[in-house]
């Protein structure tokens, strides 16, 4: 079936760009972490088309604040390419000279939040930074996501509290991938653990506990992503909204995770459910892929990533002596002294 | 209680610290719109210790918000705030409570600055009262402020007199940094005194020298002060009394002066001895004034245990523990 | 309409003398604490349907974690009231020796937690207890109380999605007396607050997002109370259940507390939703009580109140040489030295 | 590395620190089936870093217990448990993570013997892997451990070997009360040491005294040990070196007999210097053992930052550091 939609052939050709260069570049991030050129690594298979649809969703005006597995959003947003790069290889040039983790992006200028590790942290914040463009009057939603794993924990809670007490333009997007680390969201045929069922598991419904509304999308279409997405942020200044995207983790939680201990590869690359599958199939039958320009874009994405990562592998690191920089806007004497402790 | 007061060109009035604390507030939100109030009672009610009184009727339910009872989400949404252009000033009810929202304190507040390299700041000040004094046994009493001094990241501040309160609250409000500012509520209705009904700042940086004496610094901060002071006055103990008045950074410069010419100290804390805010300054002196030590760095403090409903009394520290430890200092040759 | 039920005239007499002596030390004790015999009291008026009922609901087998406002239940439990009142009173006899503030009860014989001040703290407690007895195959299961103020906190989420997933012996029974010391669950026709609104305030639906069910009842009816709580306490070994027993808070938050500031009284003494006139119309039409024996109770109950009252007042205060006591199994080194701070 | 070795009557294996931790959980979890572990990811996955290995295999879901994404679910959890008569040992995954759990482990955890006066005890192991060493920026390589030595009720124990791991571990399941385990994340694959495969306990109330010398006191604990044994034996420092092992209540008659001896003292430790432990054992110092001392006491310290990730390594104590300070005070007169 052919999807309906209100975006340009060439946006949308450029948007499948994004995804395999999402997915290409993925591979050779995993592979440099392998190699060592990056300490540590957040894979993204399986999320591509969650990534491009919200990229494709997000309107100048509205702000993001995303969680640790979001790289893809950040290319789709038109990022530029170097911003990115700079962050994820922790470089000199990364405007948080290279203190976060990779794929922990803070960009205030973009209007993207300051990424943080600790599972669900930044809902709470995503919450007053709507709070506040509310009271701003500024005109755009807020949208923030987090993975299956994070409606555990009491931010999610309090922050899905708050945005309801105080009706807040707020989408809750949750890329629903499987897996909480080894942790199935849902139960698998091997039993491997009693935890959860599928009731409970029912991530959108929870909107309802807080008196408004939760959906579900399937996360490997980027289309209905987006357009679900899109949706909500023009209708966010009603009410909040929780969309659950239904997806699934292809590769390991992080490079220090081995998924063979606790699951089969149900989704594997190339079949059906993989994103990029997904993608192709719906842009050919809107006839705007096929398989040469498949070849092609898959050609001149291998090309360009190489290029890329080659150059951040090699680029300067921070400099040591900034590392007592900016902890307080005005220094305090203990750390003026502990500067001569680096040299 | 000695004060010290400002006259002048400022109206004065006489004011407890609570209403010390309101005005502060009310001259902030007065003079800017980007300031953000929120916690739980703290609009319709007042607040319970009525630090917020009135404010919503003179600003809105939009900027004096009474939240849903979760800590966390008040300085959680308070971060947001700030990180979105206001100035939040998000208040725990009581200390002990602050506990649910550390890990927004520690890993979010206390964090942001550093770990984007300044690409999102935070001017939030989150206010709570803190120690004893109403008798509320282990949940309404705890002091706690060696949780936050060892937060890298976090100013700490406690007031010890309705002018300070004031005035280290509108300087907090100025800096670009998150806050943790203590309130002794042991102090919020324990007297009055002249306090400008206009904005003032007092030095967030600075400790005050409270007494002036040559035998010994007795050094302390926020709800043991007014204990100090009145055992030195009645036992004409010639000492340095230096109230720090910001717990972290503290007035290095200050102590040290002090020291120096005394060469004998006591550090007075209400909040637990062990591992608490006492062992810093102790340690601090054990590093750079060695030298001009003649006698051993005595703390006292509340006992390292919770606080027990019923014995309130003992736990905190009193005169003759004071005295006491005064005594062995003095003694020690 | 009469009631159905299953326990005897002779129980139904008893809970309602219970319910009238509740009422009457209430009041006695805020008077004493407006006195200074007691430090510090937290009210009860307007809780004691929900307070009978839950105490007639428990088993031997069962065991309870209460909230601070529970003083009725254990009065109904039948704990002896010696020990109740050397609590509250902080008294020398006090198993905690006066540690915790008044109804901050902690009877690990009778099967009943450590009350805790912070608001929904003992939520996980209550939780793992349930999981033990579930692991140790004890018989029984496991009830926790908690205000409405309380479902906003990250405790009473991650609870509920504990007993969720693990399918506990645990019923949650939420007091609902519609404040929060001064803010609403619901709105007022003042419309002093904005916060909430009557379909977020659904505290019993909660319990779906979680894959168990919740049920209302009327906080002011104690049987109903009573036999929902039975039946949800025999059944709770199939499934958590969320009770939420509408009531209203007709005293202050606590003796620091003035509710002239926020509310104005709707339920007052005596009027149709006051719990006691509820009771004595509940037992009239069963035929239990009638106006001579309503008043031989209230003056035989004003009688042993005082005494009571007036014992404790002046009962022994804890020795302050215990005060370093029972830190740990074995006294550190610095507690052993602080020992001679007390002389 | 040295490491003290025990022979004999026990079978040993050569074991990595993991290794022992995963052997200790094994044999107490034989001997009392009152023992439940519980935390993400530690039962089918065996735990991130693999201390839980197999355990579930062998005991079970029921006792190995994989929980939803929640710090203050699983401590709140095993709380319950251990309130009900169990033998809790919740896991978090990393230290970095546990302030979400926060007013669990301060206001119950910690406070439950006190406040109750024993009418509820505590018997559970809290363990958590802390530190740096994998190189994972703000939120994966933070100590935190001053945290919990100034929670009154808490004791908080840190091993820095394989041997001391388990017999620390199996140590902290005898006592009746709450136990913080801090495990040293930078030396879980350090390095093999042998170790019995039976039952044994290491004592928690005492130091190690690691290395004997006159001139200095080097008082450290887990992540740091290793550097500190290394930067000794490598420059020759005629040195006491103190493992705490427990830090609090930590064992002040070692620490007071060494620095008798020495009269010059160094602390080191991996978290930040201001208002961290190493505070509370220098304060002790200048309180009781201020006449022996004839230097200035020292630290060596994590700076006093979060830890960013590109520059963990300057973060951290180094030998170059510690050999400043050891220098400075072995040159004061
Ligand atoms: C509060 C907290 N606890 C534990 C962790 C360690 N951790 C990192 S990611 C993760 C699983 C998160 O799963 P989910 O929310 O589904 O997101 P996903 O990684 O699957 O995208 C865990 C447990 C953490 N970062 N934060
Ligand atoms: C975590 C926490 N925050 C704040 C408080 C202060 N406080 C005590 S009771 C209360 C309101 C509780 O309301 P509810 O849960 O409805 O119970 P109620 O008192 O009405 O019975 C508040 C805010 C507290 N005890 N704990
Ligand atoms: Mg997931
Ligand atoms: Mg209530």
């Amino acid at each position: 079936m052919i999807e309906e939609t209100d975006i340009s052939d060439e946006k949308l050709l450029n948007a499948y760009k994004n995804l395999i260069m999402e997915r290409v570049m993925d591979k050779k991030m995993l592979n440099a972490s392998r190699q060592g050129f990056l300490p540590f690594y957040i894979p993204l298979m399986g999320h591509e088309a969650m990534h491009i649809g919200l990229g494709l969703a997000l309107r100048k005006q509205d702000f993001i604040y995303p969680y640790y597995r979001d790289f893809g959003v950040l290319l789709q947003m038109g990022i530029p390419i170097d911003t990115i790069m700079s962050q994820v290889f922790a470089t000199a040039n990364d405007n948080a000279l290279g203190r976060a983790m990779p794929d922990h992006f803070s960009l205030k200028k973009y209007n993207i939040g300051a990424v943080i590790t600790t599972v669900a942290g930044h809902l709470m914040s995503a919450t007053g930074i709507a709070y506040a463009r509310k009271y701003r009057e500024i005109d755009g939603g807020v949208l923030t996501t987090f993975g299956d794993g994070a409606t555990s924990t009491p931010d999610f809670h309090v922050a899905m509290n708050f945005a309801g007490v105080y009706n807040l333009p707020l989408v809750f997007f949750c890329e629903n991938n499987g897996f909480a680390i080894s942790v199935p969201t849902y139960p698998n045929e091997s039993g491997q653990t009693d935890a959860y069922e599928e009731t409970k598991g029912m991530i959108y419904k929870k909107a309802e506990a807080y008196g408004f509304s939760g959906i579900r999308v399937d996360g490997t279409n980027f289309i209905e992503v987006y357009k679900n997405t899109r949706k909500a942020l023009e209708n966010s200044n009603n009410t909040p909204i929780l969309i659950e995207a239904m997806s699934y983790r292809m590769g390991p939680h992080s490079t220090a995770d081995d998924p063979n201990k606790y699951r089969k590869n149900d989704v594997t690359e190339g079949s059906e459910k993989d994103p990029v599958i997904v993608s192709q199939r719906l842009l050919k039958e809107m006839n705007i892929l096929d398989d040469n320009k498949i070849k092609e874009i898959e050609d001149e994405t291998e090309d360009s990533s190489s290029k890329l990562i080659n150059k951040y592998e090699k680029a300067a690191k921070p400099d040591k002596n900034t590392i007592l920089d900016n902890l307080y806007e005005e220094e305090p004497w203990y750390i003026t002294e502990e500067r001569g402790d680096l040299q | 209680m000695v004060y010290y007061r400002r006259k002048g060109r400022f109206a004065v009035t006489s004011m407890t610290m609570v209403k010390a604390l309101n005005s502060a507030l009310d001259n902030a939100m007065e003079r800017d719109d980007s300031i953000i109030l929120l916690g739980e009672d703290v609009g319709v009610d007042g607040g319970v210790f009525r630090v917020t009184d009135n404010l919503i009727k003179k600003y809105g339910s939009a900027r004096v918000m009474d939240t849903p009872l979760s800590e966390l989400g008040i300085v959680g949404f308070g971060i947001g705030m700030s990180m979105a252009g206001l100035r939040a000033i998000p208040e725990i009810q009581f200390q002990d409570f602050i506990y649910t929202a550390m890990d927004q304190i520690i890993s979010q507040m206390a964090k942001l600055r550093y770990r984007t390299n300044g690409d999102y700041t935070l001017p939030m000040v989150l206010r709570t009262p803190y120690a004893g004094g109403v008798h509320g046994g282990p949940y309404h009493s705890q002091s706690g402020e060696e949780y936050f001094a060892t937060t890298q990241g976090l100013t700490v501040v406690t007031p010890s007199n309705p002018y300070d309160a004031k005035g280290l609250l509108l300087s907090s409000l100025n800096l670009n940094d998150p806050v943790i500012f203590l309130e002794p509520k042991r102090l919020y209705y324990a007297g009055k005194m002249d306090v400008p009904d206009d904005y003032y700042t007092v030095d967030l940086r600075k400790a005050k020298l409270l007494n002036e004496g040559d035998d010994i610094s007795i050094i302390t901060y926020g709800p043991a002060v007014p204990l100090v002071m009145n055992t030195v006055k009645k036992n004409n103990i010639n000492a340095d009394v230096i109230d720090l008045r910001t717990i972290n950074p503290f007035d290095i410069d200050a102590i040290l002066k002090s020291v120096q010419k005394t060469t004998r100290v006591l550090i007075v804390t209400e909040s637990p001895k062990m591992f608490g805010v006492s062992a810093e300054i102790s340690a601090t002196l054990a590093e750079k004034a060695i030298d001009y030590l003649s006698a051993p760095i005595l703390r006292v403090a509340g006992l390292d245990i919770p606080i027990p409903f019923a014995l309130e009394d003992y736990y905190v520290p009193n005169e003759k523990r004071i005295m006491n430890a005064v005594n062995k200092i003095m003694q020690y040759r």
